[in-house]
């Protein structure tokens, strides 16, 4: 996809399903991050929602239409992920979809729109806001970053890949917080010092979405 | 000391397929108390469900809290499980599942703990259920007081008090009330019950069989979660009074039972400790209790919401009106506590 | 792995006030339903104890197994348990004291495990009562098919096994049968029951806090007793339905149970291993015992008669015929499983 | 008592004693060795039962006579130790005692009576006989070096040294026993390569027995 400004549906659950790969070969690491502030299995959820996801996606009938590959995906990883990131992901793959369910092909503009309508679901079904230590410390940024790039007129590959930057450094700032809010506050000052989970494997999402548009 | 990089070993087969050999294991050894649906492999239903015009209880979240959640379905308490991965939350589908298949026409509680994904995967049920006409109500069971302090009580993980929420909502619900009196009770016992727990060693999970914590040999964790979630104070090793004091000592602060009132109690283990150290546990509880000059309206003992293996316990104390009293007293027959 | 020299954690103030610590505990939690003697610490009573005219059943033997031996205290089942300190018989004090206490003018039957310790020590009791006029019969549970050969079947040791029959004994007694019927009854259980154990980690007595046995990160001892003797192989770990297979396939070699008879079956965890991985194995026996062609009765998961925090279980099958079925399906309200 | 010949109640009580204290000094390395073959109480068992044993000597009227010391140490022991070791140190002081009954003083060949019905004792209790890997196997050994000394005539200090090595060697010989009957043979060949913890704490008993007399 070197290049390639713009992403059609195949290409899409192609970038799904590098997703899943990341996710999987992080697994261990992400449930470590787990094991410190949470329960331990954020690495194993990611990894059996993901595969969940793509094994909708790949019972579907051609031709795909993102709504279609977002339903389905959002399906199969909730009902196999469990915990607080079956929900999430759900609704990020939904709302997600929902916002660019008439497209054929997603410009930046158009993927813009889906992280970013991705991202209010997450607030909504979560009532999390940002400081929180969640995964929305990750994705608005991410989100930010690639409404900035749309700005200055970037290309897809190098707008995914400021998207990646924001996050990873979102991911980094959740090891200093300890939200008044969320999860995180009930360790107290424990909590620091820790990355959140599901902050970095949003990155590691938006890292591979970079990734798979630059190498193709 | 348990801890660090060693492995540990449990008697499984699969790490994929724990949970569903789980369920075959209690529908074979159980076949006349319970069933499992045959599009739901995931929801574990009472053999009385549905009973036309009773309030149906769905209960849920991850396993490995057995006989937590699944165990609690049956006459007078539970109507049906969603079954969860272990530590992990069911998905929509199968609570959707198991609440139509216990849906009488008098709608349908959910008592869950108070966690991310059980409340957002339980939301997202009751939206659909909500499409199929069916009427639900949520209560989440916030009893832990060591995580979070009393001015966020809402934000407070659901431990071993949810036993005392499903026992009086189940009787209520048996008795014939409807969903928002059964509602009603269920959201009475959770402000009246308030636990706090304690771990010497962790636990592992089947997919990783590496241990969620390390605890030096000198060591415990107070205020401990159920999943092994950190607490509020890692200090070291001290005898069983001291430790049941210092739980007790956060729990009646806040509970502050007057003098000559009625309570019940649980001294739930949390999945590797004898028998024998709960019930020393529950001697210097009890004997506080007594000390203050409060009546012991029931003591419950034993492996009731468990993590896996961890070492260690959690108290319960539970304020009791006439109302929990009759409601606590009413029979129930939980699957898993059908031993004679 | 556990084992080494580590010292393990325990939920007790001092290794000396174990047992009497939990014996508190125990009454305290349960006024209703038991108590000790005054004169005689070490014995706790049925609070129905004694029935004028019914055969008195004691039971009893080392702690450190429960809900083992006193747990079973309770209408139906026993009527008194005399208290060992962990791992260790109670001498004859407190047998003769339980005696006395339970003795309603019709015999009392002991049924104790087959350790040298329990047998002497009960046999010097029942010398004692002699003197006292009181008639006492002994029967010995056998059922560890690993411990001996079955030409050697009589220094068998007792472990899970036991359960059955105190529950068979329990119910001929109040049904009112005499000391020579109910001890036949419960003869006839122990012959027709047979148990294996697994242990996949070791225990530790509150006096040592040393683990007994050192099993290696990828070992399992089939065969183990229930104070962690060693068992008839040390053997790489594997999955659970190989083990269970191992272990059923000496239980039914024996038993032979004919195609189209009853059978009841325990699963019993040895302390440590939680509820998920004892329905696993449930599932597996289960199964293999159906494809056999045999009628499931009852199937008891959990922990029965365990050996502290050691991790592991053990399976017993008894051939049922008419007369223990009914014995078996007879109400019977142990103190240790009144939970609901 | 060095070079004494006759041993009164009160040596005979101060020599209990010293059992007490060697058995409470070596409990861990006792149990060590139940550990290996069984259930890892008997240094605890033993020390419990010494130690109750000795409590309720103490608790007697003066004047003391072997009778009354030996039954009182029975009852004692018994409702204390536990396990196996309870019933036959019971049934070792009760049948001691009762052959000593009538003496004032116990000569080399009243001690040897003593032992000697206590031996028989074990066997009875027990059911077991020489070779199953018991007690018994350093018990009897040290009985006949008692005998043996009396006939040849032998000072008291030196006829329990001699039945100290006996009952050591027999405690030895223990190590190579699989023995058909009795608990050992549980174990198959594992138990081989393993000292009886009953006959090493027995051995240890006679040890005391001939330090106290020859040291004093
Ligand atoms: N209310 C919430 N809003 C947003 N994100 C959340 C919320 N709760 C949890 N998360 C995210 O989910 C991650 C944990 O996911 P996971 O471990 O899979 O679920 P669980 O906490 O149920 O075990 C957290 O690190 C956090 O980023
Ligand atoms: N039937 C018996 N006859 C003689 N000695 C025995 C018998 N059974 C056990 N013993 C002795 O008792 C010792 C074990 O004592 P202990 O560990 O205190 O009791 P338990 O075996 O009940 O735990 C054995 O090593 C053996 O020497
Ligand atoms: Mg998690
Ligand atoms: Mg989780
Ligand atoms: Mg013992
Ligand atoms: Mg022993």
């Amino acid at each position: 996809m070197d290049g390639i400004e713009e992403i059609t549906p195949a290409d899409f659950v192609a970038l799904l399903r590098l997703v899943c790969q990341r996710i999987a070969a992080e697994q261990d690491w992400l449930s470590e991050l787990d094991r410190a502030i949470g329960d331990g299995d954020h690495g194993s959820s990611m990894a059996r929602g993901w595969q969940a996801a793509l094994d909708a996606v790949d019972a579907l009938p051609e031709p795909l239409s993102f709504s279609a590959v977002c339903a389905a995906a959002a399906r199969g990883f909730v009902n196999s992920a469990g915990g607080a990131t079956g929900p999430l992901y759900a609704t990020i793959l939904m709302r997600g979809g929902a916002a660019v369910k008439d497209r054929e092909m997603l410009d930046l503009g158009a993927l813009a729109s889906f992280f970013d309508a991705a991202g209010r679901g997450i607030r909504e079904r979560g009532k999390s806001e940002p400081g929180d230590k969640t995964m929305l410390d990750a994705w608005l940024p991410a989100v930010a970053a690639l409404d900035a790039a749309r700005t200055d007129h970037k290309k897809l590959a190098e707008a995914l890949n400021d998207a990646a930057e924001a996050a990873e450094k979102g991911a980094e700032a959740t090891r200093h917080m300890a939200a008044r809010l969320g999860r995180a506050s009930r360790l107290g000052a424990r909590s620091q010092g820790h990355i959140d989970p599901g902050a970095a494997s949003a990155a590691l999402l938006f890292r591979t979405f970079a990734q798979g548009v630059t190498e193709g | 000391m348990r801890g660090g990089n060693k492995m540990t070993k449990k008697l499984i087969n699969d790490a994929g397929t724990v949970i569903d050999e789980m369920l075959a294991g209690i529908v074979a050894a159980h076949p006349r108390h319970v069933r499992l649906l045959d599009h739901s492999p995931r929801s574990l239903i009472s053999a009385g469900a549905p009973r036309p015009g009773k309030v149906g209880i769905v209960v849920g979240g991850g396993s490995g809290h057995e006989p937590g959640f699944l165990g609690y379905v049956g006459r007078g308490m539970a109507d049906g499980a969603a079954v969860g991965n272990p530590f992990a939350s069911p998905g929509p589908d199968p609570i959707v599942a198991t609440t139509k298949a216990v849906h009488g026409g008098a709608g349908v509680l959910y008592i869950i703990g108070n966690y991310a994904g059980d409340v957002m995967n339980f939301e997202m049920a009751a939206e659909l259920a909500e499409l199929e006409s069916i009427t639900t109500r949520t209560v989440v069971v916030t009893d832990d007081v060591a995580s979070a302090p009393i001015s966020e009580a809402g934000r407070r993980r659901g431990v071993a008090g949810a036993v005392f929420v499903f026992k009086a909502a189940g009787a209520a619900a048996d008795m014939g009330r409807d969903l928002s009196g059964v509602a009603q009770v269920a959201e009475m016992a959770n402000a009246s019950v308030r636990t706090m727990g304690v771990a010497l060693e962790p636990c592992s999970l089947p997919a990783t069989l590496k241990h969620n914590f390390t605890l030096s040999a000198d060591e415990l964790e107070l205020g401990i979660g159920i999943h092994g979630e950190p607490g509020v104070e890692r200090g070291p090793m001290r005898p069983a009074d001291a430790v049941a004091d210092a739980i007790l000592d956060r729990v009646l602060a806040e509970l502050d039972p007057p003098p000559g009132s009625d309570v019940a109690v649980l001294v739930n283990g949390m999945g590797g400790t004898p028998l024998m150290e709960l019930y020393i546990v529950a001697r210097h509880v009890l004997d506080r209790l007594s000390r203050r000059n409060l009546a012991i309206h029931r003591c419950l003992v034993g492996n009731f919401l468990t993590a896996l293996e961890m070492a260690g316990c959690s108290i319960s104390v539970i304020k009791l009106n006439d109302e929990l009293k009759v409601l606590l007293d009413y029979p129930a027959e939980p699957v898993l506590f059908r031993d004679f």
